[in-house]
């Protein structure tokens, strides 16, 4: 049985059809990337199956079991988690915080027993920063020590795509959703990323479901991957065939009739399929 | 992709039915009253109207300026039931103590012609065009002099303590308001509300303590009698000047928003700030004259509230109530829409006039008047469950 | 043992300190990096100090003790009061503050929860003498079943006779503000609930509303027979209310519960739905029972604050619920510091000070008195303002915002001072309203100069005071960091930057 | 030589008098700012007028220890606190209800008398034995005004204007409608809120009522609204109206609508007859002294009253012990006041029959004035 299953989703804003009719399945271990040029509903369909949006028609179907029509607290219950595309971090509060925040759900204690901080509840908090460290030092030393209690918002960038990371991994969930981990990252921390994001899998046992733009990352881990262009799948398969599939190559690059000047088409390819234009600046480092 | 999946989908019918089925039940009211006692006559029913109505443009005045902050910056200015009131008690200033000593008038004939500049401003669009300073210092000298000489009409003090008004509305936005830019949206508001403690103890301090008489000219207080399917309706002229000024205003302001530089750049604003600012819109001053046009529009309100009731009530606690009440009617409008915001305060004015006169006091019934204070808000909560966006307004929730 | 919440010691200690560094280099061995030691090594702060700050804070306890004593035995009786005021003030801000700071939701409608809280406990604990009394008066809307609402007869049905004599007043006291809690909070939920579709100030505006139509409907034939309508009730007994000890104990238990539950996973979780509700809700967190419950327990404890208050004013009427109860509270927590319990509680203090030995404020003096004090504090904005420009390195430093109210200042002083003889300056003005101008400039200029209040959102405590950073990096963390940084640098651990931001290569 | 002598022996003697003489302190609070503050200043000026004419008492000073209740409880109740730590003997205050009623809840337990100038909320001498009042209660102010619609103005059917969230209001509207009940006369109750300017909702009630008189209990802030709203829908009713619409500005908005508005309020040195209007003319002349005449209102008489009975009492207790005091003053009996005579034997506090006023608003020339109908009290 699948994890994940997308069948015949819609959903319209106003008059805009953003998602149509889109189906696909993510099994358990699997490591799947939504690619489309921008536009193309690639965050739509993290909102709706977070919950944010409810479907027009169609469901969607977590180990079974419907997540239409849940609000976004239950589906996180349910095992789903994300990450923001633009960081909606707690900025005031510190990285721990960040992190222990997503295993509240877990908590079984009422508020009175917290304000006595009875023994059940204090083995509980216990393990909660138990398992906050644990997601943190996912990231090796970055988000450890003095970090722990700086608030997110003197962190840098990068950092807080970590923190983002691990508050969605410290919400106990099997299946992760993770909007363009690697934005505002460097080459080098790129790498790292794609490591992580391969070593969460493999030692965490998450399932992860991505939105990314560099290419290299997506090639780099993607079992499958799944291209949107206005609301639909083009396709969907491993990399190497999607990437060759003419229909894909004409959504990022228009038609060869289109009067799209040869440097932007280059510059499109570029993005498309050869390493990231900061591939230089790592040759310097 | 079928066509039809671009069509949204919406029940036009809903709100035809609603409309109707309602003046169906009001009817069928009426006849229903009128049955139990005779006093409940076509010439009750329209005076209830007419007041209503009265009612409503002086909340859609102020409801107006409310309305016009929010769009612009997402801000309840909580103030603006004080600004109203300042400019109720700067018309009776101007209505019943005038002619000034000569440096009051002085003072006085500055704010004036500050808010004249203002105003060719938005049709020169630059202030330092001799144009516009040779007008403002006419407009002062000429108002100085007739600050210091003579007796103004209502006609004058009510324009005059607009321009007074809206020149304090727009130094509030420059003292209390812009510093806070890009502050937290409840910092915003709570900003707002120390703005409008102060302006009321402020108006304790400087006004009075104690209501104030406003003597409108007689001829608009005195007894005004219709007839009504041969039945007597009393009332006052005030009941026709009340929703004329308001539709003049409103039609005034309409046009300023639709078909000036200024106004368009104020819908910009109001769409996206920051882009309006990279489009090369002075956002600042956009800001600035929505307050000088807000606080405009609640002083010709204050000062005809001032003129249909005969007195204004002490500074501390003349604005809130009909403040907050006008707040409501924004937000059942829609708040950030104009339409609505008139659409909103005229709905209040037959909510808390027109209903109760649906359900006056009977031998059997004790009627609901005591509750009618409580009706604005109630709507408003109601509406903000059912629909946040008002009745005309747009969508404002947040983005993901 | 590793991980130890913030959580074990009864005082305040854990308070901002929360939990602490200690993965001192934890196998900080260059380029490896071993995440069970971090785990293990990690080990909250607090604890190395813990004998230390246990030890002040019995400290700090037994002076306020020694205070209260003084105080409560001291010879002005106006002193005690106003520290009682400031204990019941002190329990509505510290409650408001849990909605308004911690979960930052703005609610304005706390005098609402204080005027059922307050009108509940005082129709419990009337006594019988004064209930009699009211059902003689011509003029009691009261129910016989209203009247019949008392502690008192429930003890004496119960046959606890002995819980109903003067002396055990207190007993019945604390049944009463119980009961007027709790129905406080049962309405804190009723409120709570348009919470879950409102967001910000269309909220702020509904909670508003609700304040004024509990005043507004509690005076309406549909209330009046549990209000009396307006005419309320006097003789509520004022021993606990005016009692020093009493007040600040409920004050200690409201300041225990708001500090644990502020520093627990539920304090957390609130603080998340402040910083960023979508967030939060994609985290798991059922925002909408955590919004309710934020504001059942603030209304309970906003419903004890009204019971007190009722007891210290001694009578339950309207117009001690007014906007402006609330208006002060949120002086306090702003101006305090929104979201911190000892900065609300230091604006308590502030406020309290103002509204009662403010009274100079308000006298009547002459014009150019008036003018020369308008004068000292546009020189001191002036001032305020180039300090604070000096202190952000703003340049020019004499801009408009220094100059002009200087140079109106001076005017000012001047007119004052050298026109005293002018007979236009002798005219005598009374300074109406002068404490809430104060009360809401200072509000205001906190607003704009510092909108997160004096304190912030920090607490006070020890480690503080002692200057003990926890976001600090140790020497070792920040050579570390720097070899994170870049590796080809590692070794000069002074060239990374201290805020430990990653440089791009 | 002799003379002179006599004379410096006679300073001398004066002067060690002078300084052996102590002071007694009374505590006067009052709404001296806050939205009651006019009434409240001109009742200070009524004590301090009252204190200018009779300074010592036992050949002591007294001092008075002014404190402002900012219109407020909380404030009333700080100046009671401030009295208590001061020792004061007695206390003078406050105007309305609201603010006495609180600090009656302070000065009962420390047993420190407290004379009330303004309340006239029967709860307010109800809080205990300490506590009394110079104004009659809203009882009698309730009753002298329904008798007065039924007998003089022959009304058989009155429509209550009451301010439902007022203390004062509800109470005497309800005192009126008990009593012109029991008359025989049939009423209703009309509700509104403080601050309330469109009277339409309430109007509409009255069309179908009918009323042949109209009984106003409010404040002049909503009369002022009231009165010409009336008028302008065509009712023609008497209106009466209870003691706070005594106000002169009260009329001054609505046109000519207020033309025959009478009211019922504090005596005046003209309602009141024999002696009492002596004392009463002989007291204003003392106060124009001092003050302009906009400012001599019943509140002042009644504040000077508060100071006399005070200084009655404590010459007639012949010390400042606060139990003797409140004794005296709970003895007295036909004291001859400035706002009539003044019994406090057998009552709660409240003075036996006091005499009020009835009058009406006239509009002479170019502004409005108050005409002194008659003196009303109960038959």
């Amino acid at each position: 049985m699948s994890m994940l299953e997308l069948a015949g989703v819609n959903r319209s804003f106003g008059g805009l059809q953003a998602i149509t009719d889109l189906s696909f399945k993510l099994g358990e271990g699997e490591i799947v990337s939504v690619i489309g040029p921008n536009g193309a509903g690639k965050t739509t369909v993290f909102n709706l199956i977070t919950g944010v949006y409810k479907p027009d028609s169609g469901d969607i179907l977590f180990e079974g079991k419907s997540l239409t029509g849940l609000r976004p607290n239950a589906i996180v219950d349910r095992g789903v988690a994300r990450t923001f595309q633009n960081l909606r971090l707690f900025t005031n509060l510190t990285v721990l915080e960040n992190v222990l925040i997503p295993q509240h759900h877990k908590l079984r204690s009422t508020w009175l027993s917290s304000v006595f901080r009875t023994p059940g509840y204090l083995a509980q908090e216990r393990r909660m920063h138990e398992a906050a460290l644990e997601k943190l030092s996912f990231f090796g030393p970055r988000l450890m020590g003095f970090r722990l209690h700086q608030p997110v918002q003197v962190l840098s960038y990068a950092n807080r795509r970590r923190t983002e990371m691990a508050r969605a991994m410290a919400t106990g969930a099997k299946l992760l959703l993770l909007d363009e981990p690697s934005a505002g990252m460097n080459p080098k921390e790129t790498r790292e990323i794609t490591e992580i994001i391969r070593r969460m899998r493999d030692e965490g046992g998450y399932t992860i479901l991505l939105v990314e733009h560099k290419m290299n990352l997506v090639k780099d881990i993607s079992d499958r991957v799944i291209v949107l262009d206005y609301g639909r799948k083009l396709a969907e398969g491993a990399y190497a065939d999607v990437v060759n599939d003419p229909a894909v190559i004409e959504a990022y690059l228009g038609k060869r009739s289109d009067k799209t000047s040869a440097v932007a088409r280059a510059r499109a390819a570029d993005g498309l399929v050869a390493d990231e234009p900061g591939a230089a600046g790592e040759a310097r480092s | 992709m079928a066509a039809s999946a671009l069509v949204p989908k919406r029940r036009l019918w809903i709100p035809w039915l609603v409309v109707l089925g309602g003046l169906g039940l009001v009817t069928w009211r009426m006849f229903y009253l009128h049955g139990v006692n005779e006093a409940f006559n076509a010439a009750f029913f329209t005076g209830a109207v007419v007041r209503s109505l009265q009612l409503g443009s002086l909340y859609a005045l102020i409801a107006l300026g409310y309305t016009m902050v929010y769009g612009i910056i997402r801000l309840i200015n909580f103030a603006h039931g004080e600004v109203f009131m300042v400019g109720a008690f700067a018309a009776y200033f101007l209505f019943s103590r005038t002619p000034f000593p000569w440096p009051v008038a002085l003072l006085v004939a500055a704010a004036i012609a500050f808010g004249v500049l203002q105003f060719l401003n938005f049709w020169r669009a630059d202030r330092r065009d001799p144009v516009v300073l040779a007008g403002a210092l006419v407009v002062f000298a000429a108002t100085a002099f007739a600050l210091a000489s003579t007796q103004l009409g209502w006609f004058w003090a009510m324009v005059a303590s607009m321009f007074v008004t809206g020149v304090l509305g727009m130094t509030i936005d420059r003292v209390a308001y812009r510093p806070l830019r890009g502050a937290p949206r409840n910092s915003m508001l709570i900003t707002a509300i120390a703005v409008s403690f102060f302006l009321q103890n402020f108006g304790i301090l400087a006004f009075s303590n104690r209501q104030t008489p406003f003597r409108p000219p007689s001829f608009f207080t005195g007894l005004l009698q219709f007839e009504v399917f041969g039945e007597p309706l009393f009332t006052s002229w005030m009941i026709v000047l009340v929703p004329a000024v308001t539709a003049v205003l409103v039609v005034a302001l309409t046009l300023f928003v639709t078909r000036t530089r200024l106004g368009k750049a104020m819908r910009a604003t109001a769409q996206d700030a920051e882009t309006a600012r990279m489009m090369g819109v002075n956002v600042d001053r956009v800001i600035a004259t929505t307050f000088l046009l807000g606080s405009m529009l609640a002083a010709a309100a204050g000062v005809m509230w001032g003129m249909t009731f005969g007195s204004i009530n002490q500074p501390a606690i003349f604005g809130i109530l009909p403040g907050i009440k006008a707040f409501a009617a924004a937000v059942i409008g829609g708040i950030g829409s104009l339409p609505g915001a008139v659409v909103g305060g005229v709905l209040l004015g037959f909510l808390e006039n027109f209903l109760t006169a649906l359900f006056p006091r009977t031998e059997y019934f004790a009627g609901i008047t005591e509750y009618k204070d409580t009706f604005a808000f109630l709507a408003m909560i109601v509406i903000l469950l059912v629909r946040p966006s008002g009745i005309v307004g747009e969508d404002l929730s947040e983005k993901v | 043992m590793s991980a130890r919440p913030g959580a074990g010691s009864g005082d305040r200690s854990d308070a901002g300190a929360g939990s602490g560094v200690g993965a001192e280099g934890a196998g900080a061995v260059r380029g490896t990096f071993d995440p069970g030691a971090a785990v293990r090594a990690y080990r909250p702060h607090y604890l190395s100090h813990r004998v230390r700050d246990s030890l002040l804070t019995l400290a700090a306890l037994a002076a306020l003790i020694l205070v209260l004593f003084l105080v409560d035995g001291g010879a002005s009786v106006k002193l005690k009061q106003v520290f009682a005021l400031f204990a019941i003030w002190g329990i509505a801000t510290v409650s408001l503050n849990l909605v308004n700071g911690v979960t930052g939701i703005l609610s304005l409608g706390h005098h609402g929860f204080m005027l059922i809280g307050g009108y509940v406990t005082g129709l419990l604990i009337l006594p019988t003498a004064t209930r009699d009394n009211l059902a003689r008066s011509a003029r009691s809307e009261l129910s016989d079943f209203a009247m019949g609402l008392s502690v008192e007869n429930w003890f004496n049905a119960l046959g606890l006779d002995s819980l109903t004599t003067p002396e055990t007043l207190w007993v019945r006291f604390l049944v009463a503000v119980l009961i007027g809690g709790i129905v406080a909070a049962l309405f804190g939920v009723v409120v709570g609930f348009p919470s879950l579709r409102l967001r910000g100030d269309y909220l702020a505006i509904v909670t508003f509303a609700f304040g004024e139509a509990v005043r507004l409907l509690a005076s309406t034939p549909m209330l009046s027979s549990f209000t009396n309508g307006a005419l309320g009730f006097a003789g509520v007994p004022s021993d606990i209310g005016k009692s020093v000890w009493w007040t600040f104990g409920f004050l200690a238990i409201t300041v225990f519960v708001m500090a644990r539950l502020k520093f627990s996973s539920y304090g957390r979780v609130l603080q998340g739905i402040r910083e960023d509700e979508i967030a939060s809700e994609a985290m798991g967190v059922n925002t909408a029972y955590h919004k309710v419950l934020a504001f059942a327990i603030s209304a309970f404890f906003a419903g004890v604050a009204g019971g007190l208050w009722v007891s210290w004013v001694g009578t339950a009427r309207l117009d001690l619920f007014l906007f402006f109860l609330t208006f002060y509270f949120l002086v306090a927590i702003s101006v305090g510091g929104t979201g911190s319990i000892t900065g609300v509680l230091l604006g308590t203090a502030l406020v309290v000070w103002v509204r009662q030995y403010g009274d100079p404020l308000e006298q009547t003096y002459p014009l150019s008195t008036w003018v020369v004090a308008a004068g000292v504090v546009l020189v001191a904005v002036a001032l305020v303002a180039l300090l604070l420009r000096r202190v952000r390195r703003l340049t020019p430093r004499l801009a408009p915002v220094v100059y002009v109210p200087a140079a109106l200042g001076l005017v000012a002083v001047l007119v004052g001072l050298l026109g005293k003889g002018m007979p236009a300056l002798q005219v005598t003005w009374q300074g109406f309203g002068m404490r809430a101008i104060t009360l809401s400039l200072l509000l205001m200029a906190i607003m704009i100069l510092r909108p997160v209040g004096i304190m912030g959102r920090r607490e006070f405590t020890w480690a503080w005071v002692f200057r003990q950073r926890l976001d600090e990096p140790t020497e070792d963390e920040r050579a570390q960091d720097a070899w994170l940084s870049n590796p080809a640098l590692g070794g000069r651990a002074g060239t990374a930057d201290g805020g430990g931001d990653e440089v791009d290569p | 030589m002799r003379r002179i002598a006599v004379t410096l022996a006679f300073a001398v003697v004066l002067g060690g008098l002078a300084l052996a003489q102590g002071t007694i302190k009374i505590g006067v609070f009052l709404e001296l700012s806050g939205r009651m503050a006019v009434t409240g200043n001109d009742t200070l000026y009524g004590v301090n007028v009252a204190h200018e004419q009779q300074p010592t008492v036992n050949g002591l000073n007294v001092e008075l220890s002014v404190c402002d209740n900012a219109s407020t409880p909380e404030g009333a109740i700080a100046c009671a606190n401030r009295f208590v730590d001061e020792g004061v003997v007695a206390v003078i205050g406050s105007y309305s209800s609201s603010h006495s009623i609180p600090a009656a809840g302070v000065l009962q337990p420390a047993g420190i008398v407290m004379v009330s100038t303004g309340s006239t909320n029967p709860a307010t001498t109800q809080i205990g034995d300490y506590i009394f009042r110079i104004p009659y209660t809203d009882q009698f102010q309730g009753a002298v005004a329904a008798q007065y619609a039924y007998e003089d103005a022959g009304a058989s059917s009155v429509a209550i204007f009451r301010q439902q969230d007022d203390d004062y209001s509800v109470g005497l509207s309800g005192f009126f409608k008990d009593a012109f009940e029991a008359m025989g006369g049939r009423t209703t109750v009309l509700d509104y809120t403080a601050n309330t300017v469109d009277f339409s909702a309430q109007l509409n009630n009255l069309r179908s009522f009918n009323p042949d008189f109209i009984y106003f209990t409010g404040f002049c802030a909503e009369a002022a609204s009231l009165v010409p709203q009336l008028r302008q829908q065509g009712f023609t009713q008497a209106i009466l109206g209870g003691d706070a619409s005594d106000d002169t500005q009260c009329p001054d908005g609505g046109g000519t609508a207020f033309e025959g508005f009478t009211f019922t309020s504090f005596g005046e040195p003209e309602v009141l007859s024999g002696a009492a209007a002596e004392r009463a003319a002989e007291f204003r002349e003392a106060f124009v002294k001092s003050y302009t005449l906009e400012h001599f209102t019943g509140f002042t008489l009644s504040g000077a009253d508060a100071y006399k009975v005070l200084v009655q009492a404590i010459t007639d207790a012949g010390s400042t012990d606060h139990a003797a005091v409140r004794d005296a003053l709970a003895n007295l009996k036909d004291f001859p006041g400035v706002s009539g005579d003044i019994t406090y034997v057998g009552t709660d506090g409240t003075p036996a029959n006091r005499v009020m006023g009835l009058y009406a608003y006239q509009f002479s020339g170019n502004s409005w004035t108050k005409a002194v109908l008659k003196g009303i009290s109960l038959n």
